[in-house]
């Protein structure tokens, strides 16, 4: 399954211990367009109730993994694995049905529909849910429940991103896949967005996130992952790469570091 | 045209013309007299295809069968003027330039005409109508002499057959309702004068667009200007437009409802746009053209067994005997040599009604008049009839057409 | 010749930096010793909302300026109005002491104050270069009539190609110059856009949360790059959620509420002011999260939200 | 805005309702061709002949009045009195104008000239037989119609048209507003919904509602074949909307030509219902099949709004038409909302051909040639919004047919409709009920 | 645990130059549609295919693209041609089809006027559209108010001719004018039907009986266009065997093609310069434009005066060569052709709109002859009961819109287009 690729030691070490990951991507090749890699050979896993983390500069191909994983990329080589089961270029909405939820990076709300609407979506194939989970989000973000009836389209940056959180929330998956969650939101939100899908990760839910706010990134999560030209740069535990002066010179800066 | 002036035995003048004698479907005057037909097989008209293309095809027929012109068999290429609408003429007119047509027979409607005749001078190559009917053709630009010409008569005859027609029911209030474009502007303008001079008044004229989706408001319009008559002046819409008037309360049996030549078809069951049993008992209209008698009927439809209308059949094999007939009198197929005989040879001289008979006087080195089936055929100056008859139809209850009479007269 | 004004300023302008905002009181709406933007009664209302409510606002020439404050607090809104891409329901404001008032959007860009957008906006189907090339003022080749002529644009063109090659090797987007704007990541439009909008070479350059999504390491280095600007006698005028960012390069804050600038400080003296830590920053937002108590953290994002809540309910 | 409409409008049908009322006894009679009872004998060559009835009368000849005919040189060619059966025949030597007068003196007691009319008529003789004049007698009874009742006859078709065009434009809208196609095809879906029903009717000789009901079926049918067959593969190879909108284009340019292929170029009517006549319900009157009309779209129009709102369907399509990734991400069967809206839009689209050929008839154009009114009124109430889509059709198809009474020409009355279209978007750029977007 | 991330090598951005396949393409092209008939024809698309892959592989290295495409587009062309001619010699004796008259039925309409008009319509086009993005779907209106410009002024007003030239080419500008102000702050869409509208209500109101007197009612105006004929140096028709133009035509095309030759040029330096650019950003993101200090509003005045000229000219034409002006020659599906026309050729392409136009010309014209001549005759090609003569007149139409779907759904960037920027938005 990764002929393809060349394999290293690392590789292979960081391959044993995949084990038997929830969900578990191997030497992903593929791009948005014909003949152009995006992805050149990137692996990932992540084991049941893990909070995997991924950074990496801009243009690395962490939206574009994340989408691989979900379907909206074209995977040309390589597999995606979920419980054993290949989900390979699988549809969105059967993937949803299997439990993964995706939050994308960019134009993640319904901008026609309401905010209460948005969220609606968020339990789409389960709609009786709806009550429960809309108390559960809108006390996460109170903000969501004052404002129901307005259009996402004209909230403001950070606001959306609420939205496209909490319909994330909405879907109580089992394995949830978030693209820069924190961005735009202000630094207590921020915090509350990390506090919050660490508070879901601890319930068993596994979570997969790309995050430029690496430093909170890296605190919360189990292991991470730093992704250059689409394939993996570095792994380890959060800590360890948090703490790796490479990763720090490289893609981490000094900045708030103190 | 100034076919008076032009001795029809001037055949030397073919020479100039210098038909180029390999290269095939070339030019005009290249040897073969080619008949470009530009009638309409599709659009609001299309219902009035058939029999023209039947009238144009027989002719053509007879012709070869006596021998063809200048010894060679007449062409015929076809070609579909659609209607005003569907803006394919000018299109087509190019290609059957291009095929090399001397004479081009068309079109019907006077809108489709009007887009296409200057093209067609230009090419030096002869328009030759069987149905235009607008006064547009004898008025500035197209009133002086040259290509233009036609064997149904101007909407001056019908629009007073017409009017005469009311006048002679007792209608001294009429409301008219026409399609707006070239034939239905004038027909209804020379109506409506006809009537207002005759003393009887017009409750109102009404317009729609060729376009139009609804007649709604047309129709109410018509049946709130309480006339006592109306003339429909349309082509295929009228299908839609009675029921409409019926349920406004003006239908034909309501209102006494007047068709005239582009609406006066065939209704009935069998027909392709049946209207109910009984709606237009008693309705009439007119269409130019004499009585063309159960003969040449006969042999229309022993070309096309499928004809239900015999409208404008005999003017377009009229078109195509008379022009066949001015090249053989210029001893040339060119348009301009062909247009410039065509006058003559249906004014002053020796009466003949076939091609053969013609062709056996004119080769006696005679001057002829040829009467055709469509009524006498005596084009003026303007290159339309001068003379000419109308044929008064009336519906019966399951929605034909009977002719009651025959109308002549001159304009 | 714009190229030419940007290296040669780096040299000059070491001087502007002493601006000293020392003297300015940190109270809203402080009046500053040279303003650039002096704003009065600003406010917009969408529906029953009040999204900017601003009584008095001055950014002082020559420094950068934070503005921050909660989601939804009206900082885009209320770029939106000094820039003209929006109409206030009252107020004034003006640039360098001219009237802004019903002024379009695009001569406002041309009087020196050049804004970028949150939601970032590229132009897809242009490669980079060309998104690049248009921010550039004053080209001859713009005009219809010089247009045609080649002669008349080539060499302002070339000297605009090597300024924006130059951008774009300092933001890392080099690589990507002949690509469309449109295969952008998230992180790499909002570099664009700023880049963009700096070929504009503005005066005053209003940044709306630039930083978001841009990768740490090159953050840092593109924060020299805003000082510089800044150095070079430019005004900065930014939204952004990082206090990282916000403490390290600006000179000034101002914080928004609600529609309404609450306080006005120095980075340090902000920072510290209670209110401001209670309503925007969290009290251990420069705690490690493995270390801190959820508990009391989710206790204060709560606090905040119920002051958020309270205050809309007097407004 | 709209609700000032509303008032207007409704103030307006009160104050029209007893002027309407009082009229709606009154019609009038036919007047059946008069065949003259006693023939007089008509000469061969030209001639000018005139006929005097007594419209008071039961349109009785007058006879023994004097008429004069003069040519155009002057000369007098006969004056004499009228026969029994109220006419001169007067033969003419040469074809031309002669001028006939009426001597007013000779008139019998009690019967007088219409007011208003010469005593002096022009026969404009160029018919080898009879050329006929005429001078009205007694007072014209011409039952023009008031205004009023005309602005309710004219309301009363502008909403029926609007409602046609409210259904059609809902297909469009629904569609519109789920996969951001403008669909120039639309105008063929309706001439498809009308030429199945033609096709039922006529071709199966099913009766005019199955035949519609059918047809409705079949349309949606279609439209779930070409979702199928067309637009998903295309959205699948990610062909961009201008892309689809051409082959819109292409598609509509084909299929109006298919069906003249096989239906032809004349108009087909159905086997029933052609020609009803009206019968009056207070001011209004309408025929059946106009009533059923109106029935049948509201009732239509308002459960599919229903539907639309109370389903999760509704909000599926704004979703998908948002952002169909992220509608895929949430779960949604993407194809599946965009095929039911393509059922639910064809259907609508197919009915609104239906009452169409009812209402008027067959034609291989009928749904091209209202495709702009459709377009036009989705673009007046605000592209993509439902409420826009019908409002806007209800403002079209009003001002199609009022439009006239106030001055518009009827020959372009489309017109006054674009004209309105182009104000309001001069007015309001995103449409009566569209929405501004946010900027920044 | 660790690789290191490998640099990017970014290559010399000076070292691009023209694909030396490209150029042999496109001389191939050139020759086969010219010098040997044929014969190089299908060398130059087998080079233009090879040239463009190699392109496509490095860009960075490669230019050319363009004139790859030529070379392969001319290349496919004259193989097409080649086909053809081959075909001929036995096809005709086989069918009862003349497939060299229809063939050079096809030349004839793709060389001849009917195909000028539609390139200037749809270079209009491809300014509104296609470079600023701006929907027009009221080009129809503007060809009818250059057309009307001439025949107004010459028939109605008794200006003389060249004044009459200069009112067509000065209606478009004032339509432009009077329509641009109120609607180009218009979404696109909303845009398109605004166009559409204020096109069908010219045509209707050039139509109207009420203006006949201004207008000429639906008859529309004839009678101006002897001045243009008289100009005609032209002593006889052309005849070069494959085309052959009457007289009449041999000067319209003349004054045609130099028309569209000198609009593409003109074009052509437009678009690529900053001017252009701007056009082509304000497509993108209007505010983005504003955001950066130009008057976007200015700029797509000035793109809809300049395209609504070339539409005017389009009309002109169409008058001149048509000899009469006629407001039903204006409807909407004009403006739905000329659309096919640019985007069969590819939309903000400079040769995008002249590709398209004579490709549309050649199809319509060729399938119209074949299938006419399949269907009349004693004894046609096509039995009655599948196809008579009056469907025949159809079966083009089916056949261009089908051919236009396919060429949507498997080339969207039309003949010159690049495939990448179609691929750049999804919704
Ligand atoms: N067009 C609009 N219609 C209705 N409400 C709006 C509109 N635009 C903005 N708002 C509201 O106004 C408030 C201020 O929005 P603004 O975008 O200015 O916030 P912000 O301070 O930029 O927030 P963030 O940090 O999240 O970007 C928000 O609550 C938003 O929902
Ligand atoms: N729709 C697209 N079409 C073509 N190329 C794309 C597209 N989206 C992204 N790319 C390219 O793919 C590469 C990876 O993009 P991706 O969005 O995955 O980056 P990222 O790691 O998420 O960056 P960021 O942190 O900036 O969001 C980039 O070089 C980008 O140019
Ligand atoms: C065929 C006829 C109905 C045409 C009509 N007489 C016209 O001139 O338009
Ligand atoms: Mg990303
Ligand atoms: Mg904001």
């Amino acid at each position: 399954m990764s002929e393809s690729t060349t394999t290293t030691p690392e590789r292979e070490a960081h391959l044993a211990a995949a084990g038997d990951a929830v969900l578990r991507a191997d030497a992903l090749i593929g791009g948005y367009l014909p003949g152009v890699d995006i992805l050149n050979g990137a692996d990932l896993y992540c084991n049941k109730g893990e909070l995997v983390g991924i950074i990496g500069p801009n243009g690395a191909g962490k939206s574009t993994l994340l989408k691989a994983l979900f379907g909206l990329v074209k995977v040309r080589t390589g597999t995606v694995v979920l419980d054993g089961e290949d989900i390979t270029n699988m549809r969105a909405d059967e993937l949803v049905t299997k439990g993964i939820g995706f939050v994308p990076q960019s134009n993640n709300v319904f901008p026609s529909l309401t905010i209460e609407e948005n969220l609606e979506m968020g339990c789409y194939q389960t709609p009786q849910k709806f009550p429960e989970r809309f108390a559960f989000v809108t006390d996460i973000f109170p903000r969501l429940g004052e404002r129901r009836k307005q259009r996402a389209g004209s909230l403001s940056g950070g606001e959306r991103q609420m939205v496209a959180m909490g319909r994330a929330l909405m879907m109580a998956p089992s394995v949830l896949l978030l693209d820069e969650p924190s961005a735009g939101l202000s630094p207590v939100l921020q915090d509350e967005v990390f506090v919050q899908t660490r508070n879901i990760n601890r319930a068993g839910v596994s979570v997969i996130m790309v995050e430029q706010n690496a430093r909170r990134c890296l605190q919360i999560c189990d292991r991470g992952y730093v992704l250059d030209h689409g394939r993996n740069a570095y792994t380890g535990t959060g800590q360890s790469l948090g703490s790796d002066p490479k990763v720090i010179q490289l893609y981490l800066g000094t900045l708030g570091a103190s | 045209g100034d076919g008076d002036t032009t001795e029809p035995s001037a055949g030397e003048s073919t020479d100039s013309s210098e038909p180029s004698e390999s290269s095939a479907p070339a030019e005009t005057g290249d040897g073969v007299l080619t008949f470009g037909s530009l009638l309409p097989e599709t659009g609001s008209l299309a219902f009035l295809g058939p029999p023209e293309f039947a009238g144009v095809d027989l002719a053509v027929q007879e012709i070869n069968e006596a021998g063809g012109v200048n010894g060679e068999d007449v062409v015929h290429v076809r070609g579909d003027s659609g209607d005003a609408d569907s803006g394919i003429a000018p299109a087509e007119t190019d290609e059957l330039l291009a095929a090399g047509s001397d004479v081009i027979v068309g079109a019907a409607s006077s809108g489709v005409s009007l887009t296409v005749i200057d093209a067609i001078q230009a090419a030096g190559v002869v328009m030759f109508s069987p149905a235009n009917t607008s006064t547009a053709f004898d008025e500035p630009p197209y009133d002086s002499p040259d290509l233009y010409f036609r064997t149904a008569p101007s909407d001056i005859l019908q629009g007073a057959v017409m009017a005469n027609l009311l006048i002679e029911d007792g209608r001294s209030n009429v409301a008219i309702l026409a399609r707006q474009d070239a034939y239905g502007e004038t027909l209804a303008e020379q109506v409506a004068m006809n009537l207002e001079n005759a003393g009887s008044s017009v409750a109102t004229t009404v317009f729609y667009g060729e376009n139009a989706q609804s007649f709604d408001s047309q129709v109410d319009e018509i049946a709130a200007a309480g006339g006592d008559s109306l003339v429909l002046i349309g082509f295929e819409e009228t299908a839609t437009i009675v029921p409409q008037l019926i349920t406004a309360g003006a239908g034909p049996q309501d209102i006494p409802t007047y068709f005239v030549d582009g609406n006066t078809a065939d209704y009935s069951e069998g027909g392709s746009t049946p209207l109910p049993a009984g709606v237009l008992e008693g309705t009439k209209g007119t269409i130019p053209g004499a009585d063309t008698g159960g003969e040449f009927q006969e042999r229309l439809l022993g070309l096309n067994p499928d004809l239900d209308s015999f409208a404008y059949a005999a003017e377009s094999y009229d078109t195509v005997i008379v022009s066949a007939l001015a090249a053989v009198a210029a001893g040339a197929d060119d348009g301009e040599s062909v247009g410039a005989a065509i006058v003559d040879v249906t004014i002053g001289g020796e009466k003949c009604t076939t091609f053969a008979d013609c062709v056996a006087l004119l080769d006696d080195g005679a001057d002829i008049d040829y009467d055709g089936v469509s009524g006498p055929i005596e084009l003026g100056e303007l290159g339309s009839p001068t003379a000419a008859s109308i044929g008064i139809y009336e519906y019966k209850a399951d929605n034909t057409i009977e002719a009651v009479d025959y109308i002549s007269g001159q304009i | 010749m714009d190229a030419d004004a940007q290296s040669t300023s780096t040299s000059t302008t070491a001087t502007s930096r002493a601006v000293d905002l020392t003297a300015v009181p940190a109270i809203p709406g402080a009046p500053k010793p040279d303003a650039v933007i002096v704003g009065d009664k600003i406010t917009r209302k969408f529906g029953g909302l009040t999204a900017v409510d601003v009584d008095h606002i001055e950014i002082q020439r020559g420094v950068i300026t934070a503005l921050i404050g909660p989601n939804g607090a009206g900082k885009t809104t209320l770029f939106n109005l000094l820039t003209g891409f929006d109409v206030p329901d009252s107020g004034t404001w003006s640039l360098n002491g001219g009237s802004l008032q019903g002024v379009a959007s695009y001569k406002v860009a041309r009087r020196g104050m050049v804004r970028t957008f949150q939601l970032t906006k590229v132009l897809a189907k242009l490669t980079v270069l060309d998104n690049m090339l248009l921010g550039a003022t004053g080209q001859r080749g713009e005009k219809l009539l010089s247009a045609l002529f080649a002669f008349r644009w080539r060499g302002q063109e070339e000297e605009n190609a090597a300024r924006a090659h130059e951008l774009l090797t300092r933001f890392k987007l080099d690589a990507k110059r002949d690509d469309f704007a449109g295969s952008l990541s998230g992180g790499q439009r909002k570099l664009l856009e700023m880049a963009r909008a700096l070929m504009v070479d503005p005066e005053l350059i209003m940044l709306d949360e630039p930083m978001a999504g841009v990768n740490p390491a090159l953050k840092q280095s593109l924060l020299e790059h805003v000082k510089s600007l800044r150095d070079e006698g430019r005004t900065v005028l930014f939204v952004e959620h990082d206090m990282d960012m916000v403490r390290d390069i600006s000179d000034w804050v101002i914080v928004m509420a609600q529609g309404k600038i609450v306080a006005e400080g120095t980075p340090q003296a902000v920072m510290q002011d209670p209110a401001v830590i209670d309503a925007y920053l969290g009290a251990h937002h420069d705690t490690d999260l493995r270390e801190m108590d959820e508990a009391a953290l989710e206790a204060e994002a709560q606090a905040e939200l119920e002051a958020q809540a309270d205050g809309k309910a007097t407004p | 805005m709209l609700q000032r409409l509303l008032t207007l409008l409704a103030l307006l049908m009160v104050l029209l309702f007893p002027v309407a009322a009082a009229h709606a006894g009154g019609e009038s009679e036919s007047p059946a061709p008069s065949p003259s009872s006693e023939p007089a004998p008509r000469p061969d060559g030209p001639y000018v002949t005139v006929r005097l009835v007594d419209k008071d009368n039961d349109d009785a000849p007058v006879a023994g009045v004097t008429l004069t005919v003069v040519s155009e040189a002057g000369e007098e060619i006969a004056s004499a009195p009228t026969d029994a059966d109220g006419r001169i025949i007067v033969p003419i030597p040469a074809l031309g104008v002669y001028t006939v007068t009426l001597d007013e003196a000779t008139l019998p007691d009690g019967i007088e000239l219409s007011s208003s009319v010469e005593s002096e008529i022009e026969v404009r003789a160029i018919l080898d037989g009879a050329n006929g004049g005429l001078f009205p007698i007694g007072t014209q009874e011409v039952t023009t119609v008031s205004f009023a009742e005309r602005f309710v006859t004219s309301l009363t078709s502008g909403i029926k048209f609007g409602l046609i065009v409210a259904l059609a434009a809902l297909g469009l809208s629904l569609i519109f507003g789920t996969t951001g196609l403008t669909n120039f095809a639309h105008g063929e879906l309706i001439t498809f919904g009308a030429i199945m029903t033609y096709v039922f009717n006529r071709g199966l000789g099913l009766p005019v509602i199955l035949a519609g009901a059918a047809a409705v079926l079949v349309s949606a049918l279609f439209g779930w074949v070409q979702e199928r067959g067309l637009w998903r593969p295309l959205r699948k190879r990610g062909t961009g909307l201008i892309a689809m909108m051409i082959v819109s284009i292409g598609f509509a340019l084909l299929l109006r030509n298919v069906y003249q292929y096989t239906i032809g170029s004349s108009r087909k009517s159905l086997s029933q219902y052609v020609s009803q006549a009206r019968t009056d319900y207070g001011p209004i009157s309408l025929a059946d099949k106009e009533l059923a009309i109106i029935v049948i779209a509201s009732v239509t129009i308002v459960i599919a709004c229903v539907l639309l709102l109370k389903t999760r369907l509704g909000k599926a399509m704004r979703a998908v038409s948002d952002n169909p990734a992220l509608s895929a991400s949430s779960g949604m069967r993407v194809d599946g909302v965009i095929a039911s809206v393509w059922i639910l839009g064809t259907a609508l689209t197919g009915l609104s051909g239906v009452l169409l050929a009812i209402n008027s008839q067959v034609n291989f154009l009928m749904g091209f040639k209202l495709l702009l009114l459709v377009f036009a009124a989705v673009t007046l109430g605000g592209l993509g919004t439902i409420w826009g889509a019908l409002f806007g059709s209800m403002v079209i198809g009003i001002m199609v047919e009022v439009g006239p009474l106030f001055g518009v020409p009827s020959s372009i009355k489309e017109v006054g409709a674009l004209v309105v279209l182009i104000l309001v978007l001069l007015i309001r750029p995103q449409g009566i009920l569209g929405r501004r977007e946010r900027i920044g | 645990m660790t690789t290191t991330p490998q640099q990017r090598t970014a290559p010399a951005v000076q070292a691009a130059r023209p694909h030396p396949q490209a150029i042999t393409s496109l001389v191939l092209g050139v020759a086969g549609l010219t010098l040997t008939a044929g014969i190089t024809s299908p060398f130059a698309w087998w080079k233009g295919q090879q040239a463009l892959a190699a392109i496509k592989d490095a860009p960075d290295q490669y230019r050319g693209r363009a004139l790859a495409q030529i070379g392969r587009v001319l290349g496919i062309l004259g193989t097409v041609l080649l086909v053809v001619w081959l075909v001929l010699g036995f096809a005709t004796d086989v069918l009862p089809v003349d497939v060299g008259q229809v063939f050079k039925t096809a030349l004839n309409q793709a060389l001849g006027p009917n195909a000028i008009v539609y390139a200037l319509a749809a270079i209009g086009l491809n300014i509104h559209f296609g470079y600023t993005g701006l929907l027009n779907f009221g080009q129809a209106g503007f060809m009818a108010v250059g057309a009307y410009g001439l025949a107004v002024s010459v028939v109605i007003l008794e200006t003389p001719f060249w004044l009459g030239i200069v009112a067509a080419l000065v209606a478009p500008v004032v339509l432009a004018l009077v329509l641009g102000f109120p609607t180009l702050r218009l979404r696109a869409d909303y845009l398109a039907i605004a166009t559409i509208a204020t096109a069908e209500i010219l045509r209707l109101a050039f139509g109207s009986v009420e203006l006949k007197d201004a207008f000429g009612g639906s008859n529309g105006l004839t009678g101006y266009a002897s001045a243009y004929q008289d100009l005609n140096p032209y002593g006889g028709p052309l005849d070069l065997g494959f085309v052959e133009f009457s007289q009449r035509d041999l000067w319209s095309v003349t004054v045609g093609w130099t028309l569209v030759g000198l609009s593409l040029l003109l074009v052509w330096g437009l678009m690529r310069s900053p001017w252009g650019r701007v056009l082509r950003s304000i497509r993108e993101d209007e505010d983005a434009v504003r955001s950066l200090g130009k008057n976007v509003f200015a700029y797509k005045m000035q793109a809809l005066i300049l395209g609504g000229v070339f539409g005017g000219l389009a009309g002109l034409f169409l008058a001149l060569k048509q000899a009469s002006v006629v407001p039903a020659d204006y409807s909407t599906n004009i403006t739905f052709f000329a659309y096919t026309a640019l985007l069969i050729g590819g939309a903000a392409r400079v040769l995008g709109p002249l590709a398209g136009a004579v490709i549309f010309w050649f199809l319509i014209a060729g399938l119209g002859s074949f299938f006419g001549q399949a269907t009349s005759g004693p004894d046609p090609l096509m039995p009655t009961f599948i196809m008579d003569d009056t469907q025949a007149s159809l079966v083009r139409f089916i056949v261009t819109g089908l051919g236009l779907m396919l060429l949507m759904i498997f080339r969207p960037q039309g003949i010159f287009g690049d495939r990448r920027e179609i691929a750049i938005d999804g919704r």
